[in-house]
């Protein structure tokens, strides 16, 4: 194999765990402060990319047109927008059920993901079709024989890693991160050294819910369609990376992200058998990980005091 | 946003009203059923095809010399088997239903017909493409308005080779339209002289392509084969465009939609696809049936085989005035049909209920609309389609 | 088996348990003399409950042997330390709290019931006798504790309050009648007086169960001085002073270590 | 504070005892079964499901909820006689009825599914995302066993449910040793990888699916229509009697397994795995045999059901499919079988009645289950405390 080709599959695997990664850190960011699953994850990012896309239709509408003014705007009202959603959903959905079972705050994420699905597909206006996002990015190439690399494609990776970055900058170096983590350490000292417990709760899922958001308008900007079923599988995806990564932690989740996708790569084209088996593969390796390794990669800390 | 919305919805309703008050005379009622995916993934085609079907009821309880006034049973299948045996189970056991129009998702029509038969209710498929459901087997029961993926794949690899394509990279989804296509165009191809250098299965709902496109780039073919439904296409053919791929692109039925021009914007130039039956804006019933459509107002657009839903649904309504509410004499009605008018051309039935002229039209986009090819600016060479 | 020459029943000699690079236990050695209850002291942190984690098996030793009734069970799996006959509670209490006190009961007495499939499903007549047999048990035993609580064997444990929690639990370790019970801080939570009740009623069940030692971890020295024979103080996982309590109290070292910690 | 059971008043309700309310419960619930599985029109599915509300609300007030509790303890014979006789009363008032038959024995076969699972998380604390897969591996079972072999039906029943157990132990090491979200994660990539893999093979019939032959039994074909008494039945009778078969067993089953040593060390092991251990509980042991058990009822209730469909693909078993089986067992209560019943029963017969909103019916159901779960979290029919043999109370 030639190494422009290989570079080509490097590209594309960074881009494709660049979008995992991003989706498997929201993930890990509920389970550190909540010890709580949000299965909805998936369908709040496509949420957020429907939203990103009204707001696209608006400024067509207004007559914004420059693509630098519509990229902004368009993330800035998805990110908002959604960060809201995920906080009115922390505070009457997953806040009230804290004490219950684990599987039942997973159970109503993920129904919660099915009506936000249904209800896309149904209220949005011919939402049970794809729509075309947008290409709002530069597509300037360049070929290095048969390596093609477009200039979206780079801004995206960058601007993705830039977020993870920047999460993770939050998260250890801010006072807001102090209290988060204080919080996902241990909820009583947390509360008893005077932080606002109930506030901390809605601003992580905010956070976690705008890079959710990020994701969908980078999804969007990347493959130009967006649909109400986009969420479903991107979900399970990015909770398998966050899993296998090992819950709670940012550099498991990044791990686990671009892990997946190259075992998808992979599995399209270095393996023997047919392409199709590559979400085969990808699963299978995700079963036999837990197998080896049953608290994830990175290993969550353990708090089972006996 | 919610504006046009509500407006569409009210002028639905009215459109509604006024269709059902009309009928002055009282008339005896006859139960037909639709059947198709209302929820799920391809939710929009059947949604297309019950607005369809439902247009045609109306519209024939508008019209004062029919015997009978018509009353549409829809159900949802949720493209899945075990529902679709479920609903069909419940159409068929119910005495006062004569006739259906079933099923978008071949697999679902596969596990249905048996009930059919089982129940002798006489039902027209109006969109799955897979020939076993009429072919493999000889229920008197099951009809198909559409053509089958054979005809269409057989014209496609005809018309492919004839201009001077060589080499193939075939991309198809997993599911039965997918893999049924694969299958058929394969054949066809390879009988014909193509070659075909790597055929990819993907699943449905994958959204990267790359790593296949990188893999088909290294292969460098003439064309890509795609079979598959729009969403797919949409994401291939963009992602094409990324990796740089100048391969003619070739689609099926599936990607002869709105969505698709809409989705891929300038790509689309130059995308040739085929499909089963004339193209209902050809034809002078398709016209009326487009703008009746419009008209009613419905959410949802009529999408590829909204005409065959509605073609299906008048010929059971005419079978059954033809007739009488009978079951079975709805079955031997239909076995007879010849050269029956409707808006998807003429239809006639061969041995196992299959339509036989099945007219498959080429496409090609031109300037964001499919054009029917003899049309184009491609077929009088002004334009040409990449690497010839 | 030959019977040791002395009368310990527990042995500990040299035993570590590390965590990554921290070390909880420092070649901790200690023995219980059959039918003595031993106080195990020290400040938080210092290794007493990670010593009861290492003998029962649930962290495996770093280095060590531990003997019980001179046979070897260093590393042992729990189940095969609660075979051998030692039985413990648990810091926080560790009942199931949506099962009734008669389960929770039961589960301790895991060793005697008969647990193969076939006979719980369908020879229901003989699960029936091991059933009643099960709650005459448990029944007498709860009675040891408290009469009012005997009655009460099919309610949920999570409706009870603290110090019934405690017993239960107590209940729970004794019923499989181990030779030697680990009381971790049976008394945490509890009032002065709860406290004091409890305390009767262990010394009350170590005066009915013939040959019973037990080994407990607790924090106020009243309890400490009334019911122990013999004492161990762990300081940073090492053994700083054993004897009786009244030496212990006197001993310097000792009370370095808690007024350090306080 | 503390009342004895012996000297507890007998509960009555509007002056009748026990068992009397517990046999008015069940007769009146086999005719709203009944008449819910008939009703057709919108208003009257409408109508019902306010009856069924009110009933509930008006129950749990007057205490009517207690006295049929004690008389499910102490007069359980007589009540389980009573609710198998109306099972088949309603089955018999449909025999000639196919769809209402369909949809009954849909529910009989789901619930035995669901009480599969209910060992898994239920009792042993081992949730399973991949409940269609299982199922769809009986499915699958029966159709090539069908197909392909010429061994009896009712053996390949139990094949359903031992091949769904073998395929589970492959997973089996995975499963035990990860707890909580992370064996969540194992039981998802597994119900992802089974459809897709069943898509993309075409050995199993690939993506358009495979044929199922009907249940024969000594040469009596379940799929013809049996005559009795002159009037020819519906086939689907055939499939009912035995799914009923199938779910009373497999509530038996369940039942036995919670009241026995076996269902307490389940107990045991999901509620704190780690002070089981202290007392000799043998966890791998626990957590295997309740995979294991569970995966044959849900294999088997596979098996049956591809045979009623008589068609099978792999878009019937998707990861949704799962969710559903799972919404089950938690909308009835953890552990309590009665609940997975009811819940059976409502998930699927529900949104099949409620055609009016066609496609708005999913929104609606997972508003619905989002709705229970907040303000009923333990279930329709939350589980009790375990009583070992019903109806037995302490000697003086």
């Amino acid at each position: 194999m030639d190494i422009g080709l290989l570079g080509q599959y490097l590209a594309n695997g960074i881009i494709l765990g660049t979008m995992y990664a991003l989706v498997a850190v929201g993930f890990t960011l509920f389970f550190g402060v909540l010890d709580v699953i949000k299965f909805s994850h998936g369908d709040v990012l496509m949420l957020g990319a429907f939203t990103g896309f009204t707001a696209f239709l608006g400024l067509e509408f207004v007559g914004v047109t420059d693509p630098w003014v519509q990229v902004l705007v368009v993330t800035l009202v998805a990110v908002a927008g959604t960060a809201f959603i995920g906080a009115v959903i922390a505070r009457y959905l997953v806040l009230p059920l804290k004490a219950a079972p684990p599987l039942n705050i997973l159970l109503i994420t993920l129904m919660l993901g099915t009506a936000i699905r249904e209800a896309v597909r149904l209220f949005y206006p011919n939402g049970s079709n794809p729509k075309p996002f947008p290409a709002l990015l530069p597509d300037a190439s360049t070929d290095l024989g048969n390596f093609t690399l477009r200039a979206d494609s780079v801004i995206l990776v960058a601007v993705g890693l830039a977020v993870i970055v920047g999460l993770h900058l939050l998260i250890n170096r801010t006072r807001l991160g102090l209290a988060i983590r204080a919080v996902a350490q241990d909820e009583e000292t947390a509360r008893i050294m005077g932080i606002n417990y109930t506030m901390i709760v809605l601003v992580t899922f905010a956070i976690g819910s705008g890079a959710a958001a990020f994701a969908g308008i980078m999804n969007g900007l990347y493959y130009n369609e967006i649909n109400f079923g986009m969420g479903l599988l991107l979900g399970l995806i990015g909770f398998s990376a966050a899993i296998v990564g090992g819950l709670g932690n940012l550099y498991g989740a990044i791990l686990g992200g671009f892990l997946f996708a190259a075992l998808q790569t992979i599995g399209a084209v270095a393996l023997p058998f047919a392409s199709a088996y590559k979400d085969v593969f990808a699963f299978g390796v995700v079963i036999a990980v837990m197998a080896w390794k049953p608290t994830g990669l990175i290993a969550e800390r353990t708090s089972d005091r006996v | 946003m919610k504006t046009p919305l509500r407006k569409s919805m009210g002028a639905a309703l009215a459109v509604a009203v006024a269709l059902t008050t009309v009928p002055a005379v009282a008339k005896d009622t006859v139960k037909i059923a639709f059947i198709g995916p209302l929820t799920g993934g391809v939710s929009a085609q059947g949604l297309g095809g019950r607005n369809s079907a439902v247009l045609a009821v109306a519209l024939r309880n508008q019209d004062e010399d029919a015997a009978y006034t018509y009353d549409l049973v829809s159900l949802d299948d949720e493209c899945k088997p075990n529902v679709g045996v479920q609903v069909a189970t419940k159409t068929a056991a119910d005495r006062h239903v004569i006739g259906a129009i079933t099923h978008y998702c071949s697999a679902v029509a596969m596990g249905a017909v048996d009930i059919y038969h089982k129940f002798g209710l006489p039902v027209i498929v109006w969109g799955a493409v897979l020939p076993d459901i009429t072919y493999g087997n000889d229920y008197a029961e099951v009809h198909r308005v559409n053509g089958t993926m054979i005809n269409q794949n057989e014209v496609a690899a005809q018309f492919m080779l004839d201009h001077g394509y060589k080499t193939w990279a075939v991309i198809h989804d997993t599911t039965d339209y997918g893999k049924g296509h694969n299958k058929y165009f394969s054949e066809f191809l390879t009988k014909g002289g193509g070659e075909i250098l790597g055929t990819f299965g993907v699943t449905a709902d994958q959204r990267d392509f790359t790593a296949e496109l990188t893999k088909i780039k290294d292969l460098d073919p003439d064309v890509i084969y795609f079979g598959g439904l729009t969403p797919l296409g949409v994401r291939i053919r963009q992602q094409m465009d990324k990796l740089g791929i100048d391969a003619q692109f070739q689609g099926t039925s599936g990607i002869v939609s709105e969505s698709f021009v809409e989705g891929v914007g300038d790509l689309a130039e130059g995308t040739v696809a085929f499909r089963e039956g004339a193209p209902a804006e050809k034809l002078p019933g398709g016209q009326f049936f487009l703008s009746e459509y419009e008209t009613a107002g419905y959410d949802e657009p009529a999408e590829a085989y909204g005409p065959f839903a509605f073609a299906a649904t008048n010929l059971l309504m005419d079978a059954i005035e033809a007739v009488g509410p009978d079951r079975k004499a709805v079955t031997e009605y239909l076995a007879d049909i010849e050269n029956h008018e409707s808006i998807t051309g003429p239809i006639s039935f061969d041995d196992h209920g299959q339509n036989t002229v099945a007219v498959i039209t080429k496409y090609v986009v031109q300037d964001g609309t499919w054009t029917v090819w003899e049309d184009s600016a491609y077929a009088s060479g002004d334009r040409a389609l990449a690497r010839p | 088996m030959t019977r040791p020459t002395t009368d310990a029943v527990l042995e500990i000699d040299a035993l570590s348990k590390t965590f990554g690079g921290v070390t909880a236990l420092d070649a901790f050695t200690m023995s219980v003399r059959r039918g003595d209850i031993v106080g195990l002291l020290g400040p938080n942190g210092s290794g007493k409950t990670t010593s009861f984690n290492a003998v029962t098996g649930i962290f495996p030793p770093s280095g060590g042997t531990v003997r019980f009734d001179g046979a070897d069970i260093t590393g042992l799996s729990p189940q095969k330390v609660y075979a051998a006959g030692i039985a413990r509670t648990f810091q926080r209490s560790r009942l199931c709290l949506p099962l009734s006190i008669f389960d929770n009961i039961m589960i301790g007495n895991h060793g005697r019931l008969t647990k193969g499939l076939w006979f719980n499903l369908m020879r229901r007549r003989a699960f029936r006798r091991e059933f009643e047999q099960g709650y005459e048990d448990a029944r007498a035993l709860v009675r040891t504790f408290s009469t009012a609580l005997a009655d009460r064997l099919f309610e949920p444990v999570g409706a009870l309050p603290m110090i019934e929690r405690r017993r239960i639990e107590i209940c729970r370790a004794l019923i499989s009648r181990p030779r030697l019970l680990l009381l971790d801080e049976p008394s945490a939570g509890m009032t002065h007086d709860e406290t004091t009740q409890l305390m009767d009623d262990i010394l009350d069940v170590r005066g009915r169960i013939e040959g019973l030692s037990i080994i407990i971890i607790e924090h106020e020295m009243g309890v400490i001085e009334r019911i122990t024979d013999q004492c161990v103080v762990l300081n940073y996982g090492r053994k700083i002073c054993e004897g009786p309590y009244a030496h212990i109290a006197a001993d310097p070292e000792v009370q370095r270590a808690y007024l350090g910690a306080e | 504070m503390s009342t004895d059971t012996q000297t507890a008043p007998r509960p009555t309700w509007l002056g009748l005892p026990p068992l009397a309310v517990g046999l008015l419960v069940v007769v009146l619930a086999s005719a709203y079964a009944w008449l819910f599985l008939h009703a057709e029109s919108q208003v009257v599915v409408l109508v019902l499901l306010a009856v069924a509300a009110l009933a509930a609300v008006v129950g749990g007030r007057t205490g009517a909820d207690r006295v049929l509790a004690t008389a499910m303890s102490q007069h359980s014979r007589a009540m389980n006689g009573a609710i198998v006789a109306g099972l088949l009363a309603v089955i018999a008032l449909f025999a000639t009825d196919h769809f209402p038959l369909l949809m009954l024995t849909t529910v009989l076969l789901y619930m035995t599914a669901a009480l599969g699972l209910n060992i898994q998380f239920g009792y042993a604390g081992m949730v399973n995302f991949a409940g269609a897969a299982f199922f769809g591996i009986g499915a699958y079972t029966a159709a090539v066993m069908t197909t392909q072999t010429g061994l009896p039906p009712l053996l390949i029943l139990i094949l359903g449910g031992v091949m769904a157990a073998l395929i589970g132990f492959v997973l089996v090491i995975p499963v035990v040793r990860t707890r909580g979200h992370y064996a969540a994660v194992v039981t998802i990539a597994f119900s992802v990888l089974f459809k897709t893999f069943l898509e993309v093979n075409d050995i199993l019939g690939g993506p358009q699916g495979l044929m199922v032959d009907s249940m024969k039994i000594l040469g009596w074909d379940f799929n013809a229509s049996p005559v009795l008494f002159g009037v020819e039945m519906s086939f689907y009778l055939n499939y009912a009697l035995l799914g009923a078969a199938l779910a009373v067993l497999a509530f038996v089953f369940t039942r036995r397994l919670e009241r026995s040593w076996v269902g307490l060390t389940l107990d045991a092991v999901r509620l704190d795995d780690t002070a089981s251990a202290c007392f000799g509980i043998g966890i791998t042991r626990a957590k295997v045999l309740a995979f294991t058990l569970g995966n044959v009822m849900v294999g088997m209730a596979g098996a049956l059901y591809g045979m009623m469909i008589s068609f099978i693909a792999p878009t019937s078993f998707t990861f949704s499919d799962s969710l559903l089986l799972v919404a089950i067992v938690l909308l009835g209560g953890m552990g309590s079988p009665w609940g997975t019943a009811l819940a059976a029963f409502i998930v699927i017969v529900l949104p099949e009645k409620l055609q009016i909103i066609q496609e708005y019916r999913f929104l609606l159901f997972s508003v619905l289950v989002i709705a229970m779960l907040l303000f009923r979290p333990d279930g329709l029919l939350p589980r009790t405390v375990r009583a070992y043999i019903p109806g037995w109370r302490a000697k003086p």
